[in-house]
């Protein structure tokens, strides 16, 4: 490695630092998927499968292959791309199929919509007869929240204000509660929401199921979240900076992802924030 | 269903696309921007078929286009959009916020279920996650079921049996055998739950080759073949060819702006071209071509994508 | 259920069954004569074990000879014989006749059922044809369920996960995945559905070999791996050998005398052979070789039929 | 052809009549299927395919191959040799979803005992607690009787006097009514047992769903059969002698079967019994 490029990863921007933070809600040996349309989340599993997670088992979104090393990231999920070196390939109904009796530990979920039990609206936006905003849809979503481990949420859309919301115009996927009962009470075997990671901060879910505060990015106030959250915002005892992500992190993250994608998530204004690990804030590399 | 046993179904995608009916429900083979049934989905619209009910699991250009020249009355996808990269499916969204269409949306796991049902000759199957889920109150005709062994309540889905799947594959034989690459997302489900399998393929093969290929879908359950090269355009028939970032980047634009634009583009590339061969024509030899480029090396497959 | 992740499952014969408890739920792969997980059953007997619970389609020596030895406790396959040729299992049905074994015998499409309810994630399954059977005398653990929609009443099983599946396949990498060839029987949804999955493999090949060849059970469902040549003699394993039909016809012989004659067979082939090796010795290398020389012309190959 | 080969096509043994018999109950353009163990139903649906039945699928009994062209019938029915050439090999699951859910047409299915209804036994004789003879079992039978269009039963032990009973001992497949309905009344959408042949005649079913006597072996008489069978014989008024076999399925049937493993379900002394296209009886060549 160059000495240019070792210093460049001593800077680093909000996507990346975000990727690495989705990346550190994953656990080693844990069977682990992302949806489609998830740029962030599908860099995120192949940053922590090449640094904390080696013996993860990362199964690509769209075309069900395990443990890949794409050659890049492309735009598109489903792309041949996403099979190269890929120890199997998973039928579709086989994913599910292990998803639904419980088989996947983790996750990755994003919504429209958020609200404090996690839960997620990619449905509509609005009243659902005539919807404000017509979102792309859930995929397997719906049946997978049930039942699959643990769910990593997140967002980059959390400065918006329209995004954590008090209450979901519409529930895609659930999280810990509806009004149709708790998890528990509908007997499903997931765990739900663990994390809600968003550019302001990273959330856990207290006993409750509610979510909490937990870390903050460096250039952050809680008052910044508070303003941008539509519901109450539980702050944590123990509130810190969200953890420095490593020059490993970085390398990884940019290797696997050399055209960027996970960067088409984020407004424009957002990624005008960089980071380098001397200086927390405004990195001038 | 009913096995299909004619010895050869090769024929042109007028006449395969002509038994298709006003009103059918019709299950979009391939995913997101892989494998779909493009060269079917623009015949449709060329022959003005109306009424359409669409199932699938997650799809894009191909829904969006039928919703857009308005040949269809219910969406009963689980996702239909362009992903982070160009956003969300711009008729779709129209259509749904002004009620012009009727929206089922549903789970790729209640749809792979429903299929299962059509295709295990079962009157209904129990599904777990739609109960936490608004999903729920898009599908009146849910009901629910419980498990005898252990008292949990179950939603029960009845049967998907689609009229016609429509699939394009990049090999098959004149008796109906298809080889498909993975991922075959539904492909091969639809083909067992549905009344008719329309196929196209990028090349007809003998039997043989197809055989050694790998048959992913038998004859038996397909009913036409039509040979149509670059019938996935724009989306992607790996081998043979990527997907055509530019020209879904091109049809976004045109569908968001709506009105002369999307009429611009629907006549210039559907209404416009009576043939898939004036359609590639129009596309250009060029184009087509550097889209199968992407194995030459790595370099020269991301640059697709840029 | 729950992945096997590790990367390194190879392990001796003797340590791979050690796992399997006394009266574990056992399903057997392959079916009749063709690729039974045989060196898996006979280290099983080699070691005592006993009380178990087998399940399956349709088998026969695997079967046959568990019970001979003791080591069955309740038989849930939808049959056990050697078909035509050489009629019913004698020790099956010596047990069944003098209740010696609980003989639960099902129907295949009942077990695939059941077995996809353990797949699928679900509390229990439809079934319609056991109706009209009275196999449902032999099963009161079903129940019965009203579909919602049609009001049909129809039979309700529950989810068959047995503790582990037993499976031998020509070709395997260490990591656990295996190829197999058609016909798969149940193998695929045994791997899906049981706790563990027990391997033994012909021959432990490179992942990129089991990759080239195709992986038909991939290795997240397998918990161990053995290499055993000859790992499903006296059933066939094809393409390595067809299977010995001289030899089940000296088992069959032996089991039906029963007594002094059935006991000679079996200290001669599996209580007297404390390896695989040994046993292999035993039957003899050109014995073995010529299992293997159907491919030389279809008169080798009728000739083994003779 | 030689003329010797030529002339042996004229003679022909019970087994060969006996299975022509059998391949005529296929309509050509059908879906059939075997079950295992089926040695006489296997090679019939050959014949069938090699006659008058060419656009027929034949799917294996044990190998669900489709249409495959074996070099020879080996006496089991999971061996290679029964894929060989085939257009394609079904899954288990594949053959059995089909089966059930309508789009096989007929299926051959045998018993130890077999009841005036059409009602098979291939689980035990006698008291199922203490039976006196456990048989194999009905392998996929059960649910496959329900839903398949058409049901070829047969036997070859007819003449034993305890395979047509009065009564199964045990039903393992249904025929048209057992004590727990009729089809209509279980919803079955089966049509159920068309044929059934024996090795004295072939009977067809009433529309009562009892067997009726159509056709006689000519060295056959009716009272032979009525000693044979356990319950009240129905003798059809237009009772005539089974159709002769032609020499093409002569020709068929013995080169798919070879090893001659059809024969190991008739009982020696049936074995004697040879016919010829110029005398109905006694054979002499």
């Amino acid at each position: 490695m160059s000495a240019r490029a070792k210093s460049n990863e001593q800077c680093f921007s909000i996507d990346e630092w975000f990727v690495v933070a989705l990346a550190r809600t994953i656990r080693d040996r844990e069977v682990v998927f992302h949806g489609f349309g998830s740029p962030c989340a599908q860099v995120a599993m192949h940053v922590a499968r090449h640094s904390h997670a080696r013996d993860m088992m990362l199964v690509e979104g769209a075309t069900y292959s395990i443990n890949p090393e794409p050659p890049f990231i492309p735009p598109t999920g489903n792309d041949l791309a996403l099979e190269q070196g890929a120890s199997y390939r998973m039928r579709f109904e086989e994913f599910f199929d292990a998803a639904i009796r419980g088989d996947v530990d983790r996750m990755f979920l994003s919504g429209g919509q958020i609200d404090r039990y996690g839960n997620t609206n990619v449905t509509a936006v609005g009243p659902l007869e005539r919807p404000k905003v017509k979102l792309g849809g859930g995929g397997g979503g719906c049946n997978l929240a049930a039942t699959i481990g643990h769910l990593s949420l997140w967002t980059t859309r959390h400065r918006s204000g329209r995004t954590l919301v008090e209450h979901c115009d519409f529930i895609t996927d659930m999280g810990h509660r509806t009004p149709a009962g708790s998890r528990a009470e509908l007997g499903f075997a997931g765990g739900g929401p663990e994390w809600l990671v968003t550019e302001l901060g990273v959330f856990d879910f207290d006993d409750g199921g509610q979510a909490r505060l937990r870390q903050l990015f460096p250039d952050v106030s809680v008052d910044t979240v508070r303003a941008a959250t539509g519901f109450e915002v539980q702050v944590a005892s123990d509130l810190r900076s969200v953890p420095l992500p490593s020059s490993a992190e970085i390398a990884a993250l940019r290797a696997v992802d050399p055209l960027g994608v996970r960067r088409s998530e984020f407004a424009p204004e957002e990624l005008r924030r960089t980071f380098s690990h001397g200086q927390s804030v405004g990195c001038a590399c | 269903m009913a096995f299909h046993l004619d010895t050869d179904k090769l024929v042109d995608l007028d006449r395969a696309v002509r038994s298709i009916e006003d009103g059918a429900l019709v299950a979009l083979g391939g995913g997101l921007s892989a494998r779909l049934p493009m060269a079917l989905v623009r015949e449709l619209i060329r022959q003005g078929r109306s009424g359409l009910h669409v199932v699938g699991s997650a799809h894009s250009i191909d829904v969006d286009v039928l919703i857009a020249t308005g040949t269809v009355t219910v969406c009963e996808e689980s996702y239909v959009g362009f992903e982070q990269d160009l956003g969300l499916a711009p008729a779709y969204r129209r259509a749904a916020e002004t009620g012009t269409i009727e929206v089922r949306e549903s789970c790729c796991v209640t749809i792979l279920t429903q299929l299962r049902a059509a295709e295990f000759g079962l009157p209904f199957l129990p599904v777990r996650g739609v109960k936490g889920s608004d999903i729920r109150r898009l599908h009146p005709e849910y009901r629910e079921v419980v498990c005898p062994f252990t008292g949990e309540t179950l939603v029960a889905v009845p049967p998907l049996r689609p009229d016609v799947a429509l699939i394009h594959a990049p090999l098959g034989d004149r008796r109906g055998n298809l080889h498909l690459d993975q991922p075959y997302v539904l492909d091969e489900r639809f083909a067992a739950a549905s009344r008719n399998v329309i196929a196209t393929v990028e090349r007809v093969g003998s039997a043989e080759e197809v055989a050694a290929a790998g048959v992913t879908i038998p004859a038996h359950l397909v009913s036409a073949v039509a040979e149509v090269p670059y019938g996935a355009h724009p989306a992607s028939c790996y081998p043979a060819y990527a997907y055509d970032r530019a020209h879904l980047g091109e049809y976004v634009r045109a569908a968001t702006a709506g009105g002369s634009e999307l009429a611009e583009y629907l006549d210039r590339y559907l209404t416009g071209q009576p043939t898939e061969e004036a359609y590639r024509k129009l596309v250009g030899a060029d184009r087509l071509a550097a889209l199968g480029q992407w194995s030459e090396s790595i370099d020269a497959w991301k640059e697709l994508f840029r």
